[in-house]
Parts: C-alpha cells; structure tokens; sequence
C-alpha cells in the first residue's frame, strides 16, 4: 500500500461587514492537519466566539473568485467569506 | 483601471471613454442612492468594499460584456461615504448599434450586483445604523 | 417643454430632470452622429423637422412611457447643424426599479425612430449631398 | 331623395425634405369640389410638376397625427406629406 505525506495547510480568511462584526475580526489563519474544503474553514469559524451567528453556508471565494463550499483549499489560499452583496 | 473609486463619477468623463464615432449609440445605467430602505429615512451610508476580488471581478464583467456583444463598455462603482443623490455605480456602453448598448448595459448591471463583493451600511434618521445586503432582485 | 433643440445636448442636465431619491436607477440613451453612412465618409450633417408634429410627438412618447411605466422621462433631439460625434437625441428614464427605467429608455428611444418627423441631410467627403431616412430597425 | 349640401375643401400641404426638393416647393394650399381623403390629395400632389417622384402611399399625418391614406380630409386641416423618417 502505497503512504501519503501529509502535510499541514494554512490558509488566510478574510471577512467582511456584517461577518467582520459578529466575530469581532476581519482576518485570521486557520491550520488544518490534511486536507480541507470551504466547508471545514466554515465550521472552524462558527466555533470562534460568535461564530455562531455566521450561516451555515455563506458566499465565498477563493482568491478573488467565488467557490462552492466543497471547494477543496490549497495551502496560502485567501478565503473570504461574504455576506450578502450590496453593490450596484 | 480602477473601477472603483472614492471620488464622485462624473457621467459626462465615463460617457467619453466608450463613445466614438463608430458607435453611435450610448446606453448608460447609474444607481443613485435612495433616501430610504424598508420605510425608514437613511441620512447617509457608507459602501466598503473587497477591494482586489471587486477590482477583478469589474474586470471580468467588463471583458464578458464585451466579448458577448459589439460594445465599449465603462464601469464606475464608488466606495466610501456618500450622500443621497449621488451616483453610486454608473455603466457606460456603446455599440454600432443600440440593441448591443442596451443588452450589454443590462447585463453589467446584473451582474454588478450579483457578484461585486460590496456592502452599505446605512445611517437612518433615529441614529441607528445598519449593514444592508442582498437585494440582487431589487 | 421644447424637445427640440438647437444647441449641444448637456447630459448632466437632462439627468438632473428625471433623477430623485426616490427613483434610484437611471437609464439612458444617447444617440451620436455617425462619420459613415452606407460606406461613405460623412463630413457633417443637418436635422432638420415638422417641429410642431415633432415637439406633439415627443410629448405623446414621453406621456406614454410614463403612464405604462412608474418613470420619469427626458427626452431631447437636436435639429440644425452637428458635426461628427455630437449627441443627435439623449434619452433618460428614472424609476425605483431599474427594469422599468430599461424599458421605459428603450420604449422611447423606438418610437423617437419609429415617428419623430425628423430628416437627415448628409455632406460626403466627396462633396455630395443626400437626405437620409427609413432605417428605424438599425 | 334628401339633397346633400355639398361645399369645397380646401386643405393646406406641407412637404419636407427630399420630397420638398422634388416637388419644388414646401407648402401649398389644395382645393376640392366634395369630399376628399389623404389619398385624393396625394394623387393630386403627383400631378404636379415633379410630382411622380412621389411615392404613391407615402407617410402622412393630418395636425400633427399620422393617419392613413384612406382618411377623410376636414377643410382647414394640415396634411404633411412626410419622407421616411431619421431621426434618432
């Protein structure tokens, strides 16, 4: 059987408006063990003190570019989690 | 090519960027703020904005509009604190022929608020304030 | 209310008739002298017009739009003497809801085609001279 | 048998643009003996000198509102006879 390095992965997240508001920040990096989708950032935010108040599945993007939340990172990926837009 | 910008847009500045001689028709689209929002009074607001994904992503709008139609097309959204009256978001575009302006004018608007990363926080006449979002179908 | 005018179209103007904070999305239209016309080379051009059935026309076309949909309209057409480039007619049409700005611009902008009593004399680079009319489906 | 009153008609014409040019003037005054629609006026505007340039069923309005050719003139009205339209 062949072995897998496993490597850890760091990405940086960035959050706006409203988000920034309920958790009383607006960057922090999150480390996984392996590999990790938008979804697993997601859910390590909602336990951060007032995370609980993010929804379950927010907009996002990865590097300027909107993603789906099973959207796998890579390591030095941004990730922004974006409320509801307002433009225009 | 900086799409967004702090200063008041000036129409008649963007209007000349796309017209030409050879496109003869202009269709242009500005949002101007409102002096209110689910009934009550804003006094003023403040857009802030993801600044390097709302750069690309006026970019890409841009590009897309023009690839899909015959078109110039100019793209003005600001940021920063405004008052009611001005022009938040203005869109430029120009075509041999005003169908295009008009199709690619729509669709950058659309667009614009379906995908700029921007949001408004509102100033209302009790004191209270308020970030507002997701009003794409508006 | 003269529709018709002679000097040059000032587009901040015209938006400034129709803008308010309670019609949050302007639409408009801006038509321009084209420098070509069926392959020739157009110098410079004059409008000339029926100017009572026009001025009757255009107030009709701006009433329409404005009954149909819940707008405010501008609308004027230049007539006289334009060079190259010049704003031949300038639409705009504000509303609470961009799609009815949309379509209230693009409702006008077709029947200023399809029934303003308005002709086009052409100068060539080559010297001649043509009246020009019929091409409301351009 | 009822007599029916009949009085002359007389209309004004104004021409414009490439059909004033044909014709050679832009304005004149048409008289009938009875009634008369858009059509008869028309047909006496091709008798004219350089009036068969003239298409047969060009665009008209009476006062200032397009009407079709089958339309009754009223004495005092204003008949335009009007080129094909470019304004825009």
């Amino acid at each position: 059987m062949p072995s897998t390095a496993i490597s850890t992965l760091t990405v940086r997240v960035l959050l706006f408006a409203s988000y920034a508001e309920m958790l009383g920040l607006d960057a922090i990096e999150l480390t996984f063990d392996s590999t990790a989708t938008v979804d697993d950032a997601i859910a390590r935010l909602r336990a951060l003190p007032g995370g609980d108040r993010l929804p379950p599945k927010p907009l996002c993007a990865v590097n300027l570019s909107q993603v789906q939340l099973d959207a796998l990172l890579a390591s030095g990926d941004e990730l922004a989690v974006l409320p509801p837009l307002a433009g225009g | 090519m900086a799409n967004l910008v702090i200063d008041p847009i000036d129409v008649g500045t963007l209007l000349a960027l796309v017209q030409s001689p050879e496109r003869g028709g202009v269709a242009c689209f500005l949002g101007t703020v409102r002096n209110h929002h689910r009934g009550r009074e804003v006094v003023r607001l403040e857009y802030s904005a993801y600044g390097p994904m709302a750069e690309a992503e006026c970019g890409r709008i841009v590009a897309e509009a023009e690839s899909r139609w015959d078109v110039a097309v100019a793209l003005r959204h600001r940021v920063g604190e405004l008052e009611i009256g001005d022009t938040a978001v203005a869109i430029a575009a120009a075509s041999a022929h005003r169908d295009e302006a008009f199709l690619a004018c729509r669709y950058v608007i659309e667009e614009v608020k379906r995908r700029l990363p921007i949001w408004k926080r509102e100033v209302y006449t009790d004191g209270s304030v308020e970030w507002v979002g997701g009003e794409a179908g508006k």
